[in-house]
């Protein structure tokens, strides 16, 4: 997405919140285009893991577009982003092609990694998205080295490294965070906290009330953002980016946002109650609280909307599709991507 | 059904076989990832913390090198914590409380404590979950003095080597692969042990032993069901324990059979079965072997997600039938 | 050594610092005996080293005393500590023996640990010291393991963690101290801040200014002390102990000190000043300046210095000679120790 | 001197590579505890920092499993990392980071992407410095795909090693013994390389091949020269790299004498000689082989601080005299 759209909202309104200010009425529309996607993508892939065309397991984001588009809004495509086993959402965000993802799921050689990596491993390296990862804070020391490379090599990029609440708890978020402050590389921490780290709440696995609170800890600033807020994530985004940029180091943003699916494929949802799930379903929606300030603001209308939903609906049968038509790995390729080939 | 006869699975009998230790021992207590109220990613604590309650299954944050040296230093000061890896993946994370500190406390400090940690990990691949959540790593662990490690493969000596490994004053290790948790078998109530350091052999032969282990002891016997048909009368032996390795019923059966395959999931290269194959052949076994020794292992890849690599990833039936019969075949 | 002796010098005087309030003149005195007795063993080991008698490394911590005394200081026997590569002086004040101390050294059979473990894994279980560790916060996550069976098995012990600046950034620091806080278990974490890890200077690898500012990251109460003064150690210690004792959890103490020496046997002392050393040892010597507030109260006298300073010195000219008497290991004795002997 | 045959440490080979490569290329850098103004636990960076400056020669704090990763970072986007493990041991912390990461990248992500990081780990016993500080754990990452693993034992072959292992897309581990940095050796000037994956003959011979690896080369060329003596004439394989494997050198050597013997530092079960032996014993050398593969490793102990004792849980040249005579005089 571009950094910085033409605010035409903001020419009229300049109370309004960061993203009508920041970002032109495509540039929303956009916007509310990928949260859609996401949605659809992962309610797509739920379904077809149902029916058995997908193996293995996977973990959804549905509730948690606004966190992983908001983000990635002011993120240029040179940018970069690593992320974690719940990644479709990231991936998408960055500027993946839906069509290649599933045919991933499907284990498909037209697959981002050729059908080897799957849900747990998905990447998009040409857009910047360096991997989800099956290792809970694994990402984050990876993406602390991109962000060296980026100041080593000067290539202006900035890295943004999403985690989740459980990861707060991993050496390697303390480790990375640390060394990535002492030498002020551009890098973006994001923690999306979803209140669990699989079944253990975040007030049963942390010695502190808010993630954020901890970057006080590595001498960065520490940011909680509404993560269902999608102009709040971007805004805090934005503002990270440009201390990243400023080479004044990194941020810690916790974006406090709730998955509405269980942890896994596997989850008996005994950790927390059906109220509390319905609460954030019913009331705290990212997608429809953005439709809802969206129209408000006159940026779109209901026809618009069907627009969107039905764009999205067509590449979600399309995506599909192609999966189920492309190839499967050849046998003999067994052995390949081990090492890389003498060119 | 008769008691004595009952079947449980495999991750039945690991649950009962804590349960039991719990009931008896109030310093036996669990330590893992979402083992409470989520009953453990692969349900093997299931709902023993309604029973224990939960400062007994204790569930952790997502820390397992905190996790697991909070264990050790437990052990050495009273308790008897048995402590679960989510996957055996995630024990990479741990290595330096597992070997630096757990396998060598004793010794370094002449023999003044012992550590009596159980670890459980959940290891192998079939699952679909890809080469970080598939990988087979008890051969780093049986290359540590210090350490106990165990791959049971049936739901009976899951329990008796479980009780084994808890009642065992050192750390012990134990591999569980997840396609054997549904697995059910015979498993008798009450309290009994397996020794560890034993292995088993699971089905008597004459032209060739088959060592193998965890998952591909049934492989191994289902391939040598077939091979009966054709001739080939086949010695199953079930490793069970990796460290210490039980030399001399291997040993006993090549001597026996003349001919060795060692089959098992781990990545061919420096697995366990290199072990077997390496003790067999600076034994007085060596005069006995009449054909080379083979090795069927993991391939040297990481596990794929892809359904169709992913078997292809590691040994199969067939690949038992086609090494067995170049062995016996190939040879007078 | 006593929890709380009788408090002789506060019946005269209530302004002075905590230890002439809290502790007898007896304990006072015993106190410093330690004090001596850590820097001759110290020194002894590394003439003996120098000499040939003592190989591998070791890794001195002259200048350091008063914070592993004054630590030690409120502890009961029964309770428990971990210690470091840098542990000659916690085991001393632990109430190790330097006879068995100079012994293992010397690889002798009469040594704390059979001539195995040597100066990096010195330990006195009987007295409560569970080892020092080759690893750095290789010992946080075990000491944090005791104190939970301290409070299962409702012993009333409280275990002392010590470790370096250097440990703090190592991720079992950060897994250990947030479970120790969510538990709310008994046990002090006590970072010996020599300003170096090795030679990299606490501000080259810490993001943050204090040691203790992390303390709040886990919910804990973090405190920063003058580690080359004895009293205001010992109170520290002792509030901490208080604390985890009622069952309110953890505490940080940060013990600010130096080490006069290098790192190990190696160092070329490259990363400091020979200003910044001498300021130290001139000017804040943990002895000299608990000698000079004794005498100052009256509690001790030169000829009483003297006294302490002569039986010390006996002390460690027996226990070297002890071992250099004790027998070397049995060769037939190397596999032994390995696994728990059936008994 | 004359420069062709100018003599360096196995250290100074290692930091000459160092240099040379990063003259040569601005993507070079290190990573490291201490290898700064510190010069490195066993002054391997030494000056390094005063040449390149500390944005090149960084200092980590004591972080490994961070650092590791970070490393892999940076050599997935452009640079090309030597990372430092100040003692073998304490990549026991990194594990995550090299074999979920590192090793797996390439594969997981379909080829899109390269790992290009060379990782050192001055390793084995002998310096007084006990069980925590004195491991050889190349078996571990040798059993893991997606990573090279080589153990160079002449200066010479450290600094061609470490040049090749610069330039190689993957991510390469070298274990440096700690007693070897201090031989001294011929090193050309100047850029060369030594391949990754070749075995070298060091000794010819017709009775005895003894496939040795780093410090144990130097031991077996000592045990051979003894040997010789007593007619009994040894072929010494440098083993070199212990991933992958070169098969084709140590079978023709077999092939030739009939007789093996591995010796290796490590804890003897499933350390590197277990592969050595099964390898051989699988492939067509079985048939030429006159007696048992014999195999000398460590002790089944951790490294014990007593100098006498930790001598004596290696391997020493009596060992190999003893083994070697035991292997070539016990048969025809
Ligand atoms: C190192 C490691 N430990 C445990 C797991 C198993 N696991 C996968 S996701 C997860 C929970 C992660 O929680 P959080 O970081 O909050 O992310 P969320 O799933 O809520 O998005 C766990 C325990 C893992 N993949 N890696
Ligand atoms: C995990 C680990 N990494 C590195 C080392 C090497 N090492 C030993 S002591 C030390 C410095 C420790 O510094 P600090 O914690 O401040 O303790 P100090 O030496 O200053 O007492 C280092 C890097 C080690 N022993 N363990
Ligand atoms: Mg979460
Ligand atoms: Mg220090």
């Amino acid at each position: 997405m571009a950094t910085a759209g033409k605010a035409v909202v903001a020419q009229q309104q300049t109370n309004l919140p960061f993203a009508y200010r920041q970002y032109s009425a495509a540039e929303l529309k956009e916007a509310l285009r990928k949260m859609y996607l996401i949605r659809r993508f992962e309610e797509g892939a739920e379904d077809a893991y149902m029916r058995g065309l997908i193996h293995g397991t996977m973990h959804l984001s549905i509730g948690q577009e606004a966190s992983a588009v908001g983000i990635c809004m002011p993120l240029s495509e040179d940018d970069q982003i690593t992320s974690t086993h719940r990644g479709h959402g990231h991936c998408i965000a960055k500027g993946a092609d839906v069509k290649r993802m599933f045919a991933e799921f499907f284990g498909k050689t037209t697959g981002y990694c050729k059908g080897r990596g799957g849900s747990m491993h998905i990447a998009d390296v040409a857009k910047g998205n360096l991997g989800a990862n099956g290792i809970v804070a694994g990402g984050i020391p990876i993406a602390v080295g991109a962000a060296l490379s980026a100041k080593k090599l000067r290539t202006g990029k900035v890295v943004v490294s999403f985690f989740g609440d459980g990861a707060n708890n991993e050496g390697a978020f303390h480790e990375a965070l640390n060394m990535a402050s002492i030498w002020s590389l551009p890098v973006v921490f994001v923690c999306e906290n979803n209140g669990y780290g699989m079944s253990t709440s975040i007030e049963r696995s942390t010695a502190v009330r808010s993630v954020a609170d901890r970057a006080a800890a590595y001498g960065m600033p520490g940011v909680v953002v509404d993560g269902n807020n999608f102009s709040a994530v971007a805004e805090a985004s934005q503002a990270a980016l440009a201390r990243a940029r400023r080479g004044e180091g990194p941020t810690l943003i916790e974006s406090k946002t709730y998955r509405y699916r269980g942890h896994s494929k596997s989850d008996r949802n005994r950790y927390r109650t059906k109220e509390e799930i319905e609460d954030w379903m019913t009331n705290r929606d990212p997608i429809a609280l953005f439709e809802a300030e969206l129209v408000e603001l006159g940026i779109i209308d209901q026809a618009g909307i069907e627009a969107v939903r039905e764009a999205v609906r067509k590449e979600i049968v399309e995506g599909i599709e192609f999966a189920k038509e492309s190839p499967m790995p050849d046998m003999a390729d067994r052995e390949r991507y081990v090492y890389t080939e003498a060119a | 059904m008769d008691a004595s006869v009952r079947e449980l699975s495999y991750a039945q009998a690991i649950q009962e076989a804590m349960a039991l230790a719990m009931e008896a021992d109030e310093r036996v207590f669990l330590m893992g990832e979402d083992i409470g109220v989520y009953g453990g990613a692969f349900q093997v604590t299931g709902d023993l913390v309604e029973r224990f309650g939960p400062d007994r299954v204790m569930d952790t944050p997502i820390s397992e090198l905190g996790g697991a040296g909070i264990a050790v230093g437990a052990a050495m000061t009273g308790l008897l914590p048995i402590f679960e890896f989510q996957f055996s993946d995630f024990a990479t994370l741990a290595m330096e409380q597992i070997v630096n500190q757990a396998a060598k406390m004793r010794y370094m400090l002449g023999g003044e404590v012992s550590v009596p940690v159980v670890m459980r990990f959940p290891a192998g691949s079939g699952t679909g979950a890809a080469a970080q959540h598939s990988q087979s790593l008890e051969a780093w662990l049986g290359h540590v003095p210090g350490l106990k490690v165990i791959q049971p493969a049936t739901p009976y000596d899951a329990k008796g080597m479980l009780l084994a490994a808890i009642a065992d004053p050192d750390p012990v290790m134990i591999f569980e692969h997840k396609l054997l948790y549904k697995m059910k078998g015979p498993v008798p109530e009450g309290h009994y042990t397996v020794p560890i350091g034993k292995a088993e052999v699971r089905r008597e032969g004459r032209d060739l032993t088959i060592v193998a282990t965890s998952i591909m002891v049934h492989k191994a016997l289902e391939a040598a069901a077939a091979l009966q048909g054709e001739g080939i009368d086949v010695e199953v032996v079930d490793l069970r324990t990796v460290r210490p390795m039980d030399k001399a019923t291997i040993i006993a059966s090549v001597k026996k059979t003349s001919r060795l395959l060692c089959v098992y999931e781990a990545v061919k290269t420096l697995g366990i079965g290199a072990e077997v194959s390496a003790m067999v052949a600076e034994s007085e076994a060596f005069d006995y072997l009449d054909a080379p020794i083979g090795r069927l292992g993991g391939a040297e890849t990481p596990i794929p997600y892809n359904p169709e690599l992913e078997k292809a990833t590691v040994p199969q039936v067939p690949d038992i039938l086609a090494a067995a019969r170049d062995l016996v075949k190939g040879r007078s």
